[in-house]
């Protein structure tokens, strides 16, 4: 076990923490912050991946890192669309449920071939 | 001990005040007290996070720890900002002491 | 090693605590709180990691932004939540939490047995850093070696925030997004606004400018800029502009457009699109950076302020 | 001189951490807000001013240093704005769950 | 013998047009922005024509070359930097969506112009720059050669999709947007997860060296089984296409033509990219099979649940549902002849086809609701009378587009359905083509039922509520035409599809 393995494995648990709770709460405002704790474990996941391939003097392997920079900001525009959207549902009725005849998430990723 | 194991032990211990302190702030009961929880960060945080690279002689730390410092102050004002009621006069607010 | 060790294990322990507490509580402005301690913790994690450069982008968007984001909804989401209270039933808790279980543990599997040694990227990156100039590999992937996912990111930002606007009532359109306040010019608010932000820009400039060579870069440099920015607006010392206004727009796209001709004149003078001639590749990325700096800042800012909501005072 | 430099290091580093103690020994055993809040922002800011004070000497002179003191700044700044801000919020009642 | 992407890495001639077919509507998009108002309606169709030229100059320079059409970004080759790559499959999607988007651009003019007396509308300017960043994104899903690019493709095609669901504001509308977009950012999100597992693993995101690299492994099932789950939530296949309905329904006509007729392309698009090129040494029949099974409990749910609609727009709505589901049946039928050691090239030309032809059919019959809702003032199915004599050209098109979707001949759906079948019937997996013929029977009961209510006499002094244009008349029969005689593609001297794309050496065959 390292320090990389270890953050790996914390990220496998965050986006199982992540799923779960986008399922589980129904508030459109937790589901954002659900999104984003799956979303920040995909990166740590990208960033262990990152960091053991450490080579020829750089600290982790450059390009995940460039492309995690991008995914931070892909998600953060995501989250403020989300949000705009759920303020703008408020302002037009009141309460802010995602439909009652649907939970969006159910049954979510049925792994093909599993 | 050497001077890194010393420096990363005294994060270590900050660290573990650190959380002890969040466990007291995130049970509340009142939202106030929630609210320091970036505050605990603005100084608790970034004192292990200065500790953690001044150890292990990354340079960046110290930029990082630079911008977490001017947005843990950013995210504290925001929590005040949010909390406080939208109906309630707020030109009153900071006045009344 | 033991003693590094042992204090990864606690960070991760408090991380995934952290998440844990973030998804269970029931009030949800605890939950928001929960998640922006949670993005600062991260932080912690890709320092440990040492990753300067992404430990940079995460203490900027994910405590500042996505905090001021989420925490100004859901104080006006607020007085609706008493109202939705019912939660999923047992069935469906049980197959998410076996959903997610399996997920974590497929994950798991996947990570404790990634090939050892690690395939890598970079000797790849470089072998080539010398022909773009710059000193820091990651700004090079970003504005060289994959200049065209940066480029739409940018673009990405930008659509986001023409979703966002679209989302205002059509009498608001052209008019200015707006902040909760306290519009107190006096208050100690106004006056924590006046004094950060002049220190905030230059460390925001700082960052951006050591990005050529060292962890930093336009995307947390303007990170900041941004943050700065709505914290004055946030104390009512200033307002955000109208979304009609010419030369706001002509700063939106100034960063994608300078991009683009830039990448295009690559063609004629080296070859190809998004390639640099030999010892013009630092100016041309520079230029390029600074072109989307202001893009980044207004973009970012402005995402967080959301659609239009009032008329600008004639 | 190293020696003394790093003697005065680990000095002030474990002044710093046992204002850190201080700190959240009265987070956990003050019994309301303000009186917690009190706890928190002076003297955790306190033990961040010894931490980094204690640092200097290992940094590197003089981007370095200065960037550490203006990082104690910030935090001494937003420790005292948010500080009273909080303590107006708590005073009013504000944040209160009904 | 399964085809993959050509896994050259030199710029080829015409691989700058690749470049431009991404970048000339998201210039458009940004240069609309900065004039607004009516100004960036002129832009927004001067970049349309730009583009569509653009397209077809690629699909000459492919069959030109007879191979991949190639661009490397930067001269940096993969895996360090990103290709675009244009093989048969791409440049048939690139023209086939261009064609769709310029038909819905003409269409739009007048829906979408800016009000006179007004300096800037919130919903045209929207929608025009809407349209061209889903114009460009889709194409960046059709021609990138690396992962990432896609994953960023995704993104911004959801963020342009979004907000064309709640144009209108509604809080129906602005609901449906909500949760499609939680939906899709699932997906992507486990799409790049997927991304990241095989990075971790393979050390590049390139498709072709991927391609060469991937083995069947536990972490590349893994990859993709998250990546195939992410693109079928971003696809709306059953069990997942919840969001899509009201979705759809609820946009303005145009805006649902983009999102039924080409948005749901690109996700699915990219499971066919992943399955054929990146994982084809990796799937199995039985994950293909539980693919399939998805998309036949789509077209019998969709379209069962479509026959019950009240309304025309949910109707067509659910429609799309169903028309999903033959777009997943390609996969174990590709993947059993592929495994009996065939040419797996029939099914997926078959897939390709169905997905093209419901892309014109289905922008077509939710223009032409459109122009029901115009001209009634309402969509219900009950109540269409009189129809036919105000708008004949448009209930024509309706019957067209219907005919293709249940797959009548001569029809782009005839085509498809029958290269599906007949894979069906050389693999033995009949079950599938029984399926598809309930599927079409379905499907004709409710086309049928729709035009013969237009044909009912209107009531007396009854007058349409507004005039409609005669060009967007045109306009979508004119899409319904190009669906209907897409069957003509049987006559194409070439398999234009099937260029530019090398059998891999990944066969199954033991």
């Amino acid at each position: 076990m390292n320090g990389p393995t270890l953050f790996g494995l914390c990220a496998a648990a965050l986006i199982g923490f992540g799923l779960y709770g986008l399922i589980v709460n129904p508030q459109p405002l937790r589901k954002i912050i659900g999104f984003n704790i799956i979303g920040s474990g995909v990166f740590l996941l990208f960033g262990t991946i990152a960091r053991r391939g450490a080579a020829v003097g750089m600290g982790g392997d450059p390009v995940p890192q460039a492309l995690l920079i991008t995914g931070i900001v892909v998600a953060f525009s995501a989250t403020a669309l989300a949000v705009a959207l759920l303020l703008r549902l408020f302002d037009e009725g009141g309460v802010v449920t995602l439909a009652s005849e649907a939970s969006p998430t159910e049954a979510k990723a049925d792994p093909p071939d599993a | 001990m050497t001077m890194p194991d010393f420096l990363l032990s005294a994060a270590a211990f900050v660290l573990v005040m650190v959380a002890l302190g969040l466990i007291r702030i995130l049970r509340g009961p009142e939202d106030v007290d929630r609210m320091m929880a970036a505050q605990l960060f603005g100084s608790g945080g970034i004192a292990a996070l200065l500790l953690f690279g001044v150890a292990t002689e990354a340079k960046a730390v110290i930029d990082v720890a630079l911008t977490l410092a001017l947005l843990a102050a950013f995210a504290s004002v925001a929590f005040v900002q949010g909390i406080s009621r939208p109906d309630s006069d707020d030109s009153q607010e900071t006045r009344d002491e | 090693m033991t003693l590094a060790l042992a204090v990864d294990i606690g960070l991760a322990l408090l991380i995934l605590a952290m998440a844990a507490w973030t998804i269970a509580v029931r009030d949800t402005f605890a939950s928001v709180i929960g998640f922006v301690t949670y993005g600062l913790l991260l932080t912690l994690v890709w320092v440990r990691l040492a990753l300067p450069d992404v430990a940079l982008t995460e203490a900027a968007m994910g405590g500042g932004l996505t905090g001021a984001l989420l925490i100004g909804a859901a104080a006006r989401l607020r007085r609706t939540e008493a109202t939705v209270r019912e939660r999923p039933g047992v069935l469906t808790r049980t197959l998410a939490a076996v959903l997610s279980a399996t997920v974590t543990a497929a994950l798991s599997f996947c990570v404790l047995n990634l090939p050892d040694p690690a395939p890598t990227l970079a000797p790849a990156a470089a072998a080539k850093l010398g022909s773009t100039g710059v000193g820091n590999p990651v700004t090079a992937v970003l504005l060289a070696y994959r200049s065209m996912d940066t480029l739409l990111e940018a673009i990405v930002v930008l659509i986001a925030l023409f979703g966002v606007w679209s989302l205002a009532h059509d009498r608001f359109w052209g008019g200015c997004p707006q902040l909760r306040t306290h519009a107190d010019s006096e208050g100690i608010l106004a006056y924590f606004a006046r004094i950060l932000p002049p220190i905030g820009i230059i460390v925001g400039v700082y960052i951006f400018w050591i990005g050529a060579d060292f962890p930093g870069g336009k995307f947390q440099g303007a990170t900041i800029l941004a943050a700065m920015w709505l914290l004055v607006i946030g104390a009512g010392l200033a307002y955000l502009p109208p979304i009609s206004r010419i030369w706001l727009r002509i700063l939106l796209v100034a960063g994608p457009l300078v991009f683009i001709v830039i990448g295009f004149a690559g063609l004629v003078t080296a070859g190809a699109v998004f390639a640099y001639p030999d010892g013009f590749a630092k100016p041309l990325i520079l230029a390029i950076e600074i072109a989307l700096m202001p893009t980044l800042v207004l973009a970012l800012a402005l995402l967080v302020a959301g659609a239009p909501q009032r008329m600008p005072p004639q | 001189m190293k020696i003394a430099l790093d003697i005065f290091t680990i000095f002030s580093v474990m002044a710093g951490a046992f204002f850190f103690l201080a700190g959240t020994v009265g987070l956990l055993r003050f019994p309301d807000p303000l009186t917690r809040l009190h706890a928190l922002t002076k003297a955790d800011n306190l033990g961040l001013g010894l931490v980094v004070l204690g640092l200097l000497p290992q940094t590197h002179w003089p981007l370095d240093t200065i960037k550490l003191i203006a990082i104690w700044l910030f935090a001494l700044l937003a420790g005292a704005t948010v500080g009273q801000l909080m303590a107006c919020t708590a005073r009013r009642g504000g944040g209160q769950r009904k | 013998m399964p085809h993959s992407l050509s896994s050259q890495d030199v710029t080829t001639p015409g691989g700058l047009l690749l470049v431009l077919a991404i970048l000339i509507p998201f210039v458009g998009m940004l240069i609309g922005f900065v004039f607004g108002g009516g100004k960036a309606q002129r832009v927004a169709l001067a970049t349309l024509a730009a583009g569509l030229a653009i397209v077809i100059a690629i699909a000459h320079a492919l069959v030109q070359s007879g191979d991949a059409v190639i661009y490397i970004l930067g001269g940096w080759k993969p895996p360090l930097g990103v290709a675009l790559r244009a093989d048969g499959l791409s440049v048939v999607m690139l023209v086939a969506i261009a064609v769709v988007i310029c038909g819905i651009g003409v269409y739009a003019r007048a829906d979408f112009g800016t009000p006179s007396g007004v300096k800037e509308a919130r919903a045209p300017l929207t929608f025009w720059l809407l349209l061209l960043a889903v114009w460009g994104s889709l194409n960046l899903v059709f021609v990138s050669g690396d992962l990432f690019t896609l994953y960023v493709a995704l993104e911004l095609l959801t963020f342009a999709a979004v907000p064309l669901v709640s144009l209108d504001g509604r809080s129906e509308t602005v609901r449906s947007a909500l949760r499609y977009l939680l939906y899709a950012l699932l997906g992507s999100v486990l799409y790049l997860l997927g991304a990241v597992l095989l990075y971790g693993v393979y050390g590049t995101l390139d498709i072709p060296l991927l391609a060469i690299r991937v083995r069947p492994e536990p972490a590349a099932w893994a990859a993709l089984a998250l990546m195939i789950s992410g693109l079928l939530a971003k696809t709306a296949l059953f069990p997942l296409h919840l969001w899509l309905p009201p979705a759809h329904a609820g946009a303005p006509a145009a805006a649902s033509a983009v999102l039924s007729g080409l948005v749901i392309k690109g996700s699915w698009f990219l499971a066919v990219r992943i399955w054929f090129d990146v994982f084809a040494g990796v799937v199995t029949l039985p994950s293909a099979q539980m693919l399939g099974g998805l998309g036949a409990a789509a077209i019998l749910v969709g379209n069962v649940v479509a026959l019950r609609q009240t309304r025309l727009k949910l109707l067509i709505a659910y429609s799309t549902v169903a028309q999903i589901g033959y777009l997943f049946l390609m996969f174990p039928l590709a993947t059993g002849l592929s495994s009996a050691g065939l040419d797996s090239v029939v099914s997926v030309n078959g897939g390709m086809l169905q997905a093209i032809s419901h892309a014109m059919a289905k922008a077509a019959m939710f223009m032409a609701a459109g122009l029901v809702y115009a001209t009634l003032g309402h969509d219900r199915v009950a109540d269409l009378r009189g129809l036919a004599s105000a708008l004949p050209m448009t209930v024509l098109a309706f019957a067209l587009a219907g005919a293709s979707l249940i797959g009548l001949p001569p029809s782009g759906g005839f085509l498809a359905k029958w290269l599906l079948i007949s894979a069906a019937i050389t693999t033995l997996q009949w079950w599938w083509a029984l399926v598809m013929l309930a599927g079409g029977l379905l499907t004709s009961v409710y086309v049928f039922i729709v035009v013969v209510r237009t044909l009912a006499p209107a009531h007396e002094g009854w007058k349409p509520k507004s005039p409609v244009p005669r060009y967007q008349q045109a306009v979508v029969l004119a899409l319904a035409l190009c669906s209907f005689l897409l069957g003509a593609a049987v006559l194409c001297p070439v398999d234009v599809m099937q260029i530019g794309r090398t059998v891999s050496r990944n066969t199954l065959l033991p």
